[in-house]
């Protein structure tokens, strides 16, 4: 007898397997789970903590907040971060300071692991939201932070 | 409206105006299997899109939608695709075999098309034999993916292959069995007969009970015979990769492909044509248009067809072992008890006629 | 059982342990190679002990030494222990194997041997694990140099 | 369903197939040498090794704040748990006091790791027993999850959200309603699990009695988590060494005496239960506070050995730390649950069919850059 009641029983569990999919089958027009990218690229918003790239924000002077103290540097795991500084005068007080002269990063080296920018004491280098970074050419994953002719906004101090 | 889909007398008769009889006999038969190659294989390559979209809208996705409208050419770049793909294959491959092997299978898918009724003109070829001439064609098709998969000399490959061949033989025997369930009403193989029978009410309905076990063990053993999941074990891209087909590129695996998908729809047309009525309408509403059945025959065919989409996109794959259990322990006995209950039901004159 | 117990148990079965619980939040026992394998299935055969849970086995290079440091479980009286043995030979380090003791050894000692090249006897399948079989030297060794895989900073 | 093998006078000849490293069910770069002997597996072995990037190596050069990204890359389906078992181990070493705003956002975040491994498990599994369908419907479910960790932490999958000392930023102001509609949400999606695939009379066929792992060979193995416990081995670390805010809840361990693959199956929807219980527990009662406690820029741990295990999606993974007081540590290993479990499955799969050392394979979850760390 449980031979029947085997076939009884298997066929309504699949049965109900088939009520499940069924029922998606019938809505699945208002709840695709997938995205229509890249058509929806104008209202893909990523979310504002979205590790991107690291980008160094600039000002309407063209100044930047990196004072090249290399915390970032020392804190990459994977030496994404490289910083060429140089010691200058500075006009305000008429000392001797170090300034960046060019703040490299390679994307391409980069495992978005934020220590860089926990360690940067004057918020120089922030987060970017963007998530298109495939390029052609791998060089152009070695990008520059600092804009050329920028200089340290006045008053940070390292 | 007087449209005559009779396309094979049609086309003879027309053919004969122009030429010797002889000659035109074989021209016309050319020229039908050209249009039905034609018919199908552009029908082969829309199901498999209807597939893809049925999928996509199981899943919670939204399935092809880039080529042309709709994504309506989808399959028709696919295809393109695949045509002008390289041909790639095993150096120590039986080369005889392996390039037979992709042609037995489409050819016998596409002629079991012929037999067909789709109105009851539109028929190529109306064999006296028709339920034995399909059985016997579908079981043809096992020998090319046997020989695909013995001569890919690719181990996965050899697997696919074997199982196919345990699978098939196994399952034949249930699709004609109760397929002959329903023979034992209508007491003919010929289509056009079962059709005849069934304008008293459809099969399904004519022999209810046993009629309905016997629909749903052909289901089973259908979509066991198509190799389509739950019972791909051919494939069973998990365990094998891709089965016997796994050397295969290019347009010798979009044979294979497009096998899998006329299958589908030739098991479903087989249980449109023996179980639904075929062409004729419920309760006769388009009986003054005869070429509705067209319609008619598609419409009930896809609805199968959707449902052994269906089966595919919501269960797990059975064990090869699981697979002979089901037919030799569950099919194969409840199909033998059910024609003895369709055969007393027939002798004592318990068929629902309408 | 705490610590002091399991060492006062221990310490009669075998002579030459060390004991050990500066430094770690275990007991540790330093065990000279050729006892080792009679202590481990002690260890693990002693009812009131029954270590029956290998949850680690790491290679370390001590420098000089190499070594394998055991950390240990017992799933029905739930304490700890860890075992270390160390052998000085680094050319052809030799230690016994416990796969016959816990069976999760044998993945674990072909990784050691893999990295450290200390072989183990009886080990029914002692070949490379991850790296492949014509790799040379043993990379976390302490004294293993690869000029072009490895980035020093 | 048994089968009897016939003894006859065939000649039957036993044979080797390469399954991997590119093959859909090892999930990965996996590879395995079968012997088979038709279609039932004599041996299995395990090839490891070809996304190996020697982890334990790069931890000896780095910081103990760099080692933490490094853990994300080795099981990347519980990257969070990986982060905090590194993390409990230097604090536990600096004997930090570790605020209980930080703790029970750990134990958060860690359990919503859990179902999320646990759901992506679940539509594999689906899709390596043959229903392809479960793999969209775990995934929908996985994405709210990983919204949930981009909004808070910033990135989907490898989070380094933890830090020696705390949490790198404080949580979203959406985290605790996003959690919320989450639990809402996933609250009527599992029960449809089990209606889709649980129940399945093919899928139990598949499942029962295949695979089967006694208690003992479990221990022996040093099989952890759903594996161990499905085979009746109590060996919850959340339960028998508590970390975080694990003491502070109350919650059952999934346990399950059969040990085949329907067991492991079962621990694991049941985790996902009782992961929710937990969520459930401390999402309204996350205390104020701090997320960091100060630590040097340049962490030293004290000279000796350290070593905390942790409970991930996948078992046991232990965190072995030999410092000799330097800034960098002397020796680091990781023991990886999926290591342990990988070398059981010769022991499971052998007198199985192929089909069922897919189905043992897909109950082990095995993540390979976990067993190839």
């Amino acid at each position: 007898m449980s031979y029947f009641s085997d076939i009884y029983k298997g066929i309504k569990t699949l049965l109900t397997g088939m009520s499940v999919t069924g029922k998606y089958f019938l809505t699945s027009r208002k709840g695709a789970i997938t995205q229509q990218y890249p058509d929806n690229r104008d209202t893909l918003k990523m979310f504002e903590r979205f590790r991107g790239e690291v980008v160094m924000p600039h000002d309407e002077n063209n100044e930047h907040q990196c004072t090249g103290c290399q915390k970032c540097e020392l804190a990459c795991p994977n030496g994404s971060i490289e910083i060429i500084w140089d010691r200058g005068i500075d006009e305000a007080t008429g000392k001797k300071k170090k300034f960046i002269d060019r703040h490299i990063y390679h994307l391409g080296l980069c495992t978005m692991c934020g220590l860089c920018i926990e360690a940067c004491p004057t918020d120089a280098i922030v987060w970017a939201q963007n998530y298109e970074n495939s390029t052609y050419d791998r060089t152009q994953l070695t990008k520059v932070l600092n804009r050329p002719g920028s200089k340290v906004k006045a008053g940070i101090e390292d | 409206m007087n449209i005559s889909l009779n396309i094979t007398e049609t086309i003879q008769e027309w053919l004969m105006s122009m030429m010797p009889e002889g000659v035109a006999s074989i021209a016309a038969m050319v020229t039908v299997a050209l249009i039905y190659l034609i018919i199908f294989a552009v029908a082969g390559l829309y199901l498999v899109l209807l597939e893809r979209r049925v999928a996509a809208w199981f899943q919670l996705r939204i399935g092809p939608n880039r080529v042309g409208p709709l994504g309506l050419l989808q399959t028709m770049a696919d295809a393109l695709k695949l045509v002008s793909k390289e041909l790639t294959g095993t150096i120590k491959a039986d080369k005889f075999l392996y390039n037979l092997a992709p042609y037995f299978v489409i050819v016998s898918s596409l002629m079991a098309l012929a037999v067909f009724p789709f109105t009851k003109e539109f028929q190529a070829f109306d064999i006296n034999i028709g339920i034995f001439f399909l059985i016997a064609i579908s079981s043809i098709g096992v020998i090319g993916i046997l020989l695909g998969g013995w001569s890919s000399n690719n181990k996965f490959a050899l697997i696919g292959a074997m199982r196919s061949g345990v699978q098939t033989i196994s399952y034949e025997l249930s699709v004609g069995l109760s397929l002959l369930t329903m023979i034992v009403i209508t007491g003919s193989l010929q289509l056009s007969e079962i059709v005849e029978v069934q304008k008293q009410g459809w099969l399904i309905l004519q022999g209810h009970v046993p009629a309905i076990i016997a629909f749903m063990v052909y289901m089973i053993a259908g979509t066991a015979e198509t190799n389509r999941a739950p019972f791909d074990m051919v494939e069973a891209e998990s365990e094998l990769g891709a089965g016997f087909h796994t050397e295969y590129s290019g347009m010798k695996f979009a044979y294979f492909f497009l096998a899998e998908f006329i299958n589908m729809f030739i098991i479903a047309a087989i249980a449109t044509t023996v179980f639904f009525g075929a062409w004729l309408s419920p309760f006769g509403i388009t009986e003054s248009l005869p070429w509705l059945g067209v319609f008619w025959f598609l419409g009930k065919t896809l609805i199968l067809v959707f449902l052994m989409m269906w089966f595919r996109w919501t269960f797990p794959r059975l064990r090869v072992d699981q697979l002979l259990t089901l037919e030799w322990k569950y099919l194969l006995p409840i199909n033998l008890i059910n024609i003895l209950i369709m055969a007393i039901i027939v002798w004592l004159n318990l068929t629902i006629k309408f | 059982m705490t610590n002091e117990a399991l060492q006062k148990l221990i310490n009669d079965w075998i002579p030459d342990l060390e004991f050990s619980e500066e430094e770690s939040q275990f007991l540790n026992i330093t065990v000279k190679p050729e006892n080792l394998h009679q202590l481990m299935s002690d260890l693990k055969s002693n009812k009131e002990t029954s270590f029956d849970y290998l949850f680690c086995l790491s290679g370390v290079d001590w420098q000089p030494e190499l070594g394998v440091v055991y950390h240990l479980e017992s799933t029905t009286h739930r304490h700890i222990i860890v075992v270390k043995v160390k052998t000085t030979d680094r050319e052809n380090p030799v230690l016994d194997t416990v796969c016959d003791i816990w069976r999760t050894a044998e993945f674990h000692e072909r990784e050691v041997f893999d990295f450290f090249g200390i072989k183990f006897n009886n080990h029914p399948n002692l070949k490379r694990l991850f790296l492949t079989d014509e790799w040379e030297g043993f990379p976390l060794r302490k004294d293993y140099e690869d000029e072009i895989n490895m980035v020093i900073k | 369903m048994e089968t009897t093998l016939i003894k006859s006078n065939f000649k039957s000849e036993e044979y080797f197939i390469n399954m991997g490293p590119q093959h859909p069910a090892t999930h990965g770069v996996l590879r395995l040498l079968l012997t088979i002997d038709g279609e039932i597996i004599k041996k299995v072995e395990p090839d490891l090794g070809y996304i190996h990037r020697s982890i334990e190596k790069m931890c000896e050069r780095d910081s103990y704040q760099q080692i933490v990204h490094l853990t994300d890359r080795m099981d990347y389906l519980s990257s969070h748990i990986n982060n905090e078992a590194v993390c409990l181990t230097v604090e536990n070493a600096l004997q930090l006091d570790i605020p209980d705003r930080v703790k029970v956002i750990r134990t958060i975040l860690g359990e919503l790791t859990r179902i999320a491994s646990h759901t992506l498990w679940w539509g594999v599994m689906g899709m390596d027993v043959g229903a392809l369908t479960t793999y969209f419907y775990g995934f929908r479910d996985r994405e709210m999850i990983n919204d949930i960790f981009e909004e808070t932490c910033g990135a989907r999958l490898t989070m380094n959200y933890n830090i020696p000392g705390g949490l790198m930023f404080d949580i979203h102001p959406n985290f605790v309603q996003r959690t919320k509609d989450f639990i809402k949400h996933f609250k009527t999606k599992l029960p449809e699990y089990d209606t889709l695939l649980t129940g399945n009379v093919i899928f139990q066929k598949r499942m029962k009695g295949v695979g089967i792992l006694s208690k003992e060979d479990a221990i022996s193995f040093g099989a952890s988590g759903p594996v161990g416990r499905g085979s009746g081995y109590s060996c919850d670390v959340r339960k028998h060494h508590p970390y975080s805010a694990y003491d502070k809840v109350t919650f059952n361990e999934a346990l399950k005496t059969e040990g085949d693959t329907f067991a492991r199956y079962q621990v694991r929807i049941q985790e996902m239960w009782e992961s929710m219980a937990i969520i459930e527990q401390l999402i309204d009662n996350i205390p104020e506070g701090d997320v960091q406690v100060a630590t040097n820029a340049v962490i030293k741990l004290p000279k000796g050995e350290f070593y905390q295990k942790v409970e991930t999606a996948r078992g046991e993974l232990g965190v072995y730390i030999i410092s000799t007081g330097t800034k960098n540590p002397y020796r680091v290993k990781f023991r990886s649950p999926g290591f342990s479990n990988l070398s059981l499955l010769n022991h499971i799969a052998v007198g199985g069919k192929i089909g069922d050392l897919v189905a043992s394979m897909a109950t082990l979850d095995l993540v390979i850059p976990d067993i190839d760390r």
